[in-house]
């Protein structure tokens, strides 16, 4: 049988409207690698990716994408890139010294570099050219400072991949500016159910805490169940966007998202690394470009609700 | 004859109270009994009614899952696949009802074909290549992994599922696999249901049918199983299909519980199901074990995992206290198990 | 007497041993047809193509007059062949009774026969056990946990049991003592007179000549005799058993309590045959042998 | 004849079963002590206690006269007592020759020891089956490819040829054909008269009477008898061992091709005790039956 | 005694064949080299020196650990553990350098002693509470892994190490663990050595001494092994040791390559570690198996991890190839063994 609400047909109705021009440029194909920390099938990074796909698009570039969570996996996987023989090179320097060796041999064989998303402090010594991005730490202490100006007590930073340093800075910094109390509970990001029981636990077991703060979409609509289970009016605000964030920004059960536009890292760094091919630009002359943070919150629901639904926000 | 002229063979204790000590699960009961009384000691939030509900639904979880794969167990195979298997469920389910905009219990359908027919590959090719059950479930585990995130790439465009909360069926699917009841401060969501009614039946079967005879004899000696006649690759084939259909069960849960689903999840939580076997006294090396036990070893692991939490010990430490707890379980497990077969004297 | 099987020119090759070359035989109902041979000379081999746990490479198999090629012991077990092996094929975790019934559980009517009759099984195994002298009361003990010979027991009660029309024994007295040996011999000659054919391979030529009607004699992979009871004897099969070499001249040197240790390495000297003791197969009063009943049979 | 091994009062409980209890038994240098029992009467139970495999609960176990509660083989080992056991102790995807020297392999010289010899090894073991009647040319073959009689004959070749003072075998001859039975004993009698102790199970009560000098009779796992060789005669062993029930009725009963199969559930008739056949001890000329030498071996 | 009363026991094909066919890693070879083809025809860069360079180290450090769980399989043990003990190595030597102000050499001996620890944790544990390898290193490696974390940020404050490529005994260290030399483009690291130094000694303790026996004989059948006198325990816990030196190794790696360790890495290394020894022809079993096949199957698995980045396959199917090659080849394995055991006709 047939569902005559929701689905693709209704995805279909309201996409009519959208359509996509195709860009012309003269340059050569060139080849671009982007090499992330990041984990298999994380929509963050999907959207990073996303960006970058339109921009190889846009200016004839073959993009080359690999991920892999381990140091020594992503070293390689950089090494792997340089063997390749890339005209452009996009890396992300969440294990900052780890990369050093293998940036300085891209460096030798002359492959243009531009760090993206966390890093900015390594970007420069290593030779890249600029860095586009957020520091993670910065983005922290801006939800942090938000959960202050809103008056929260008691916090609960859910990280849901335990080690990660990006998720201890995000954390780190909002524990910096936030004021009041401060927890972090440890959660299994790849099992939802689990997840949502711990979080449900740690509020039943601490009725003090006011706000859960997720370092994830998926984690936020997590937290919400969680919430839900526990019947306790707790404020959820998490980092990065998704379709249930802003349908929670919308219904008011999210009080507000830090977002640092991954779309825009992707989409950027490959621009830019056609830019500095075909003119040899730089955008803010090599200084590091920020993409965040930005604090979305229930006026912003609308306007993002079709970004996000098509995974570009 | 006289009853003379019949060898008694040594003389016997009581069979009853040996009977009790020879169960596998004895020491998985007394292990479960004592993470309880070490938690109620020092976790004051882990005896409310509210937070026994918690601690269920998150055993129940893993429950699900523990009752299948510990007959596999006990039928002396592995599933690696077990954990990206469940997502595999779920995406299936979410994006067929989705791309054809068909009321959700056609995904649902769809999806357990699906974890059936992975099932069935996984015994075929056990059967056919006689390869190890590990190296086999492990391309398999790989395969859906990456099939997950390549499926949904391509049919979503984006790494998790779209919504379906609005579609027609939804509401229905949700009361059969993600509906909860309270009774007295006490919810009990419905996967504890599933978790119940599965065990039961497994346990049934192992204990009651012709078809559990099969699965302690090809898990405890192949060969010997195969010489009496008993068909060790259907009866394999069989196990690999039921975990198929909890995976089923469990990744209907996550999708009308969750209505998005990422397709990452998953991965790793194969071990969890294993662990929960093992605790509950299956051997790794097949051809001994009880559903049950899979049941109480989940218990533990439900009670352990979510008791640090209302314990509020040191969450960097988390880790690190799971594994010390689930090592004295298991200790504690053997201890009894071992008292318990030298018997009184 | 109808042929219940028959194998012709069967040949058997394990990677790369040969164990078995151009053997034959055929069994008819009620008859007990024995296989003899050194260790190593391929009986196994050739019970476990009969029992459908290996394929035969070449030569015919034939089930009641039609070709097989057995590919599972089930297809054999269909076709009415109960087989006793010599490593016994019991799985060591399991109770005595889930054992004993492997296969061919019993199922209770209520249940359509979909639930066990456990407790019916349990009975059922406790009581074929006491038949043979063994009283196990706890017929839930791993089956790993009995002794050798216990396990001998279960295993040939088990082929007994649901024994059908041909049961194949791979040396089921070897473990068993002197009076678990005689109730074997008396399963195997009381499912003989029920109209079975039995395949029995032992290492003792009594027990062979007292209840087999045919002998066949394997060497090396090879056929090395093939005789009907009426043209041999005891005497005769035990020599040729022992490959012609002399056995009584060992006897002397065990006596020699002088033998020099360094004798070791030549322990059976072929040099010296001798006649082999001669039977008393007339007189059933005469009270056999208990260990070794070497009583003939008389022909019906 | 120094005293090797003394047992006083030894009991043993698995579980909840009583497989052992009040058992007693001394051995001496140059001195063949044989155990005979029906089968879980408790045999393979005592062999493991003096192997070291189980501790045992009760009595004392002395070694050369000092008290021990052996912890492993390995003790037992260093102690001089080398084991055949029941089911052979073998690892069955091992080759042949790393099984027969396993825990004692033989090192290179020139490498202090710590290198293998590996082709001396093979050599070696190829030597010492091959005076066992058993030539296997390629002794790199697993161990679980070889027959069940061929591993049997490796097992006590390893035995043999690293025997100490006392050598312990757990029915050796049961699945052993004509030939290789004799093999057996023959060096059963050698070690004996090297001035081993050797203790011996088995169910062949001619076998036992053939070599021993003293025999222990278990019954479920109480002694039922200990005799010096000279106090008992075969004829008495053997009654004995069946228990003092009859079976040269038994023979009677195969005899009758009519005797109906309903029958199978008795199949030993406890009430016609006969006098089993007086075998002939005195005639060392008389040649002895080759396949279980009855012939008594003169006293030295 | 005349030869011919000696039975000759069926005849026999050639030993030599037989024996190359018995080897457990020539169905792994032909599979590498069947990889190594495809990867050669569909990637360009793949032929690259440079990118056989880059295998070469992806393999290596795969194969580092492999050779001692390899040894461990054949020995009848998992080891979970085995992934994190790598990063609890790196964390150690790193930390205790840094917190000391010690020449690094320092930091790299008590690292020796910690990874060397908890092989010996593990080995005891599983002799002296007789619970599976698989349930005692599970717990280890829960332990380690909240350990790493725990301790790291308890010492450094965060959840990576600090930089010591400043301190005194960095460029020896480095030059020991880390260093490369380049060959007519072809970069090799010292990992590579450290590999083949371990390949070779493991190979040669298995197949020529007496402790190489023990490892068959306890993996093919403990129970046996103790009758005959074999220490099993004592072989067993070795066999963790050694499983601990060469974490050491790896960890010292990571440190001196990375300069700075993160202490939530190594979670899942542990399945590529068995996989590989699996690949190359162990039996998950134990009892069976080769040091030289884990080498193989650690090359498969770099090959096919890196060929796939260089054939620039969709990387979102990444882990469907990885996983239909690892079965494909382990397929090609057990074909190419079956064949060769049947011989010549
Ligand atoms: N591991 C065990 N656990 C429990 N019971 C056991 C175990 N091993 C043996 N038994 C029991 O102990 C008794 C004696 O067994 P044992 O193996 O010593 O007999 P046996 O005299 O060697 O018999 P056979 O001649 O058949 O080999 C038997 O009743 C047997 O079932
Ligand atoms: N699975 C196998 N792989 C390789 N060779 C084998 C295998 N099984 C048996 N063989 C060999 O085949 C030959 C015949 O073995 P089989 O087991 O049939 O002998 P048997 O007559 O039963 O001997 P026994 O009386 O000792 O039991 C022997 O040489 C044996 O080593
Ligand atoms: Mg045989
Ligand atoms: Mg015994």
């Amino acid at each position: 049988g047939c569902s005559s609400t929701g689905g693709r047909r209704a995805e279909e109705a309201r996409a009519k409207a959208s359509a996509t021009a195709g860009g012309a440029v003269t340059t050569p194909r060139w080849k671009v690698a982007m090499v992330t920390h990041a984990g298999a099938g994380d929509a963050f990074w999907d959207t990073v990716r996303k960006g970058a796909e339109q921009a190889a698009a846009k200016d004839n570039i073959t993009f080359l994408y690999s991920n892999d969570a381990q140091t020594q996996n992503q070293v390689q996987l950089v090494q792997a890139a340089i063997d390749q023989k890339v005209d452009g090179l996009l890396v992300t320097l969440a294990k900052g010294e780890a990369m050093a060796d293998v940036l300085g041999k891209a460096k030798a064989a002359g492959i243009p570099v531009i760090t993206i998303n966390s890093g900015q402090e390594f970007s420069a010594r290593f030779g890249a050219l600029t860095h586009i991005g957020q520091d993670e730490s910065t983005a922290g202490q801006a939800a942090g400072t938000e959960l202050a100006a809103r008056g929260r007590k008691n916090v609960l930073c859910v990280i849901h991949e335990q080690g990660n340093v990006g998720q201890e800075q995000r954390c780190g910094g909002a524990r910096g500016t936030a004021g009041g109390a401060f927890q972090v509970l440890y959660v299994d990001g790849v099992n939802m159910p689990d997840a949502r029981a711990a979080v449900s636990a740690k509020l039943q077991a601490d009725p003090a805490i006011d706000t859960v703060l997720t370092l994830s979409g998926p984690m936020a609509a997590t937290g919400l169940q969680a919430i839900q289970d526990a019947r306790r009016p707790v404020e959820l605000d998490t980092f990065d966007l998704g379709t249930q964030v802003v349908s929670g920004l919308k219904a008011g059960t999210v009080g507000f998202a830090v977002d640092q536009q991954p779309y825009l890292q992707g989409y950027e760094g490959v621009d830019l690394l056609w830019l500095y091919r075909s003119n040899l630009d730089m955008l803010g002359g090599g200084k590091p470009v920020a993409t965040g943070p930005q604090i979305l919150t229930k006026d912003d629901a609308d306007a993002l609700a079709e970004y996000v639904a098509r995974g570009t926000r | 004859m006289s009853s003379s002229d019949v060898l008694v063979q040594g003389r016997e204790r009581p069979a009853a109270l040996r009977r009790l000590a020879g169960r596998p699960e004895l020491g998985a009961l007394i292990a479960a009994v004592a993470v309880f009384l070490v938690f109620a000691a020092v976790a004051e939030p882990f005896l409310r009614v509210s937070s026994f509900g918690t601690v269920l639904y998150a055993a129940s979880t893993i429950g699900i899952m523990a009752v299948p794969v510990s007959l596999l167990m006990i039928g002396g195979e592995f599933d690696l696949s077990a954990g990206v298997l469940v997502t595999t469920a779920a995406l299936t389910s979410s994006m067929v009802s989705y791309q054809l905009t068909a009321v959700t219990w056609v995904g649902v359908l769809v999806s357990l074909a699906v974890t059936l027919a992975v099932g069935l590959f996984n015994g075929w090719m056990l059967s056919r290549t006689k390869l190890p059950s590990f190296i086999v479930t492990l391309g398999t585990f790989l395969m859906l992994t990456g099939a997950n995130l390549g499926v949904t790439k391509l049919v979503s465009g984006t790494v998790s599922t779209k919504p379906i909360s609005d579609m027609e069926g939804f509401a229905s699917c949700r009361w059969l696999f993600a509906s909860e009841v309270t009774v007295g401060g006490l919810t009990i969501k419905a996967t504890v249901w599933w978790w119940l009614g599965l065990l039961l039946a497994g346990s049934w079967v192992l204990l009651r049918t012709r078809f559990g005879n099969w699965v302690y004899a090809v898990g405890g000696d192949a060969a010997a199983a195969r010489a009496v006649g008993v068909p060790v690759a259907r009866t394999k084939t069989v196990l690999y299909l039921f975990v198929g259909f909890g995976a089923w069960v469990l990744g209907q849960h996550l999708l009308f519980s969750f209505d998005t689903v990422q397709s990452g999840e998953g991965v790793g939580n194969e071990l969890i199901y294993i662990v929960a076997a093992v605790i509950g006294g299956c051997l790794i090396t097949g051809g001994y074990g009880s559903v049950v036990g899979s049941a109480l070893g989940a218990l533990i692991f439900g009670m352990a995992s979510k008791g640090i939490i209302y314990a509020q010990w040191n969450p960097d430490w988390f880790k690190f206290f799971l594994g010390a707890m689930l090592l004295l379980a298991a200790l504690l497990n053997t201890w009894v198990k071992r008292r318990a077969e030298r018997g009184p004297r | 007497m109808t042929e219940l099987l028959s194998l012709t020119g069967i040949g058997k090759t394990y990677g790369t041993v040969r164990a078995l070359e151009d053997v034959s035989l055929t069994l008819r109902t009620g008859e007990i047809s024995c296989v003899l041979g050194d260790n190593g000379a391929g009986k196994s081999t050739l019970i476990k193509i009969i029992a459908g746990l290996h394929r035969h490479d070449e030569g015919t198999f034939t089930v009641a007059g039609e070709e097989v090629r057995l590919d599972s012991p089930r297809q054999a077990l269909d076709r009415g062949i109960a087989t006793v092996y010599q490593d016994l094929a019991v799985v060591p975790l399991m109770p005595v009774w889930r054992n004993f019934f492997l296969g061919s559980e019993q199922g209770h009517k209520r249940w359509g026969g979909l639930r066990i009759d456990a407790d019916g099984m349990r009975a059922t195994t406790r009581r074929a056990l006491a038949d043979m002298g063994i009283d196990l009361p706890d017929v839930d003990r791993p089956i790993g946990t009995l002794s050798g010979g216990q396990r001998q027991c279960v295993a040939i009660a088990r082929a007994v049991h649901f024994g059908a029309k041909v049961l194949v024994l791979d040396e089921p007295t070897a473990a068993l003592g002197v009076k678990q040996s005689g109730v074997v011999l008396k399963y195997v000659t009381a499912a003989r007179d029920a109209g079975l054919g039995v395949v029995l391979i032992t290492h003792n030529p009594h027990h062979a000549y007292l209840v087999g009607d045919h002998f066949t004699l394997l060497k090396r992979g090879r056929m090395a005799g093939s005789h009907a009871r009426a043209e041999i004897g005891l005497e005769q099969l035990t020599t040729e058993m022992a490959g012609g070499s002399d056995l009584a001249e060992l006897s002397h040197e065990l006596a020699r309590p002088t033998a020099p240790p360094a004798d070791l390495a030549h322990p059976v000297d072929p040099a010296h045959p001798v006649d082999p003791a001669p039977a008393d197969p007339a007189d059933p009063a005469d009270p056999a042998d208990p260990a070794d009943p070497a009583e003939e049979r008389p022909q019906p």
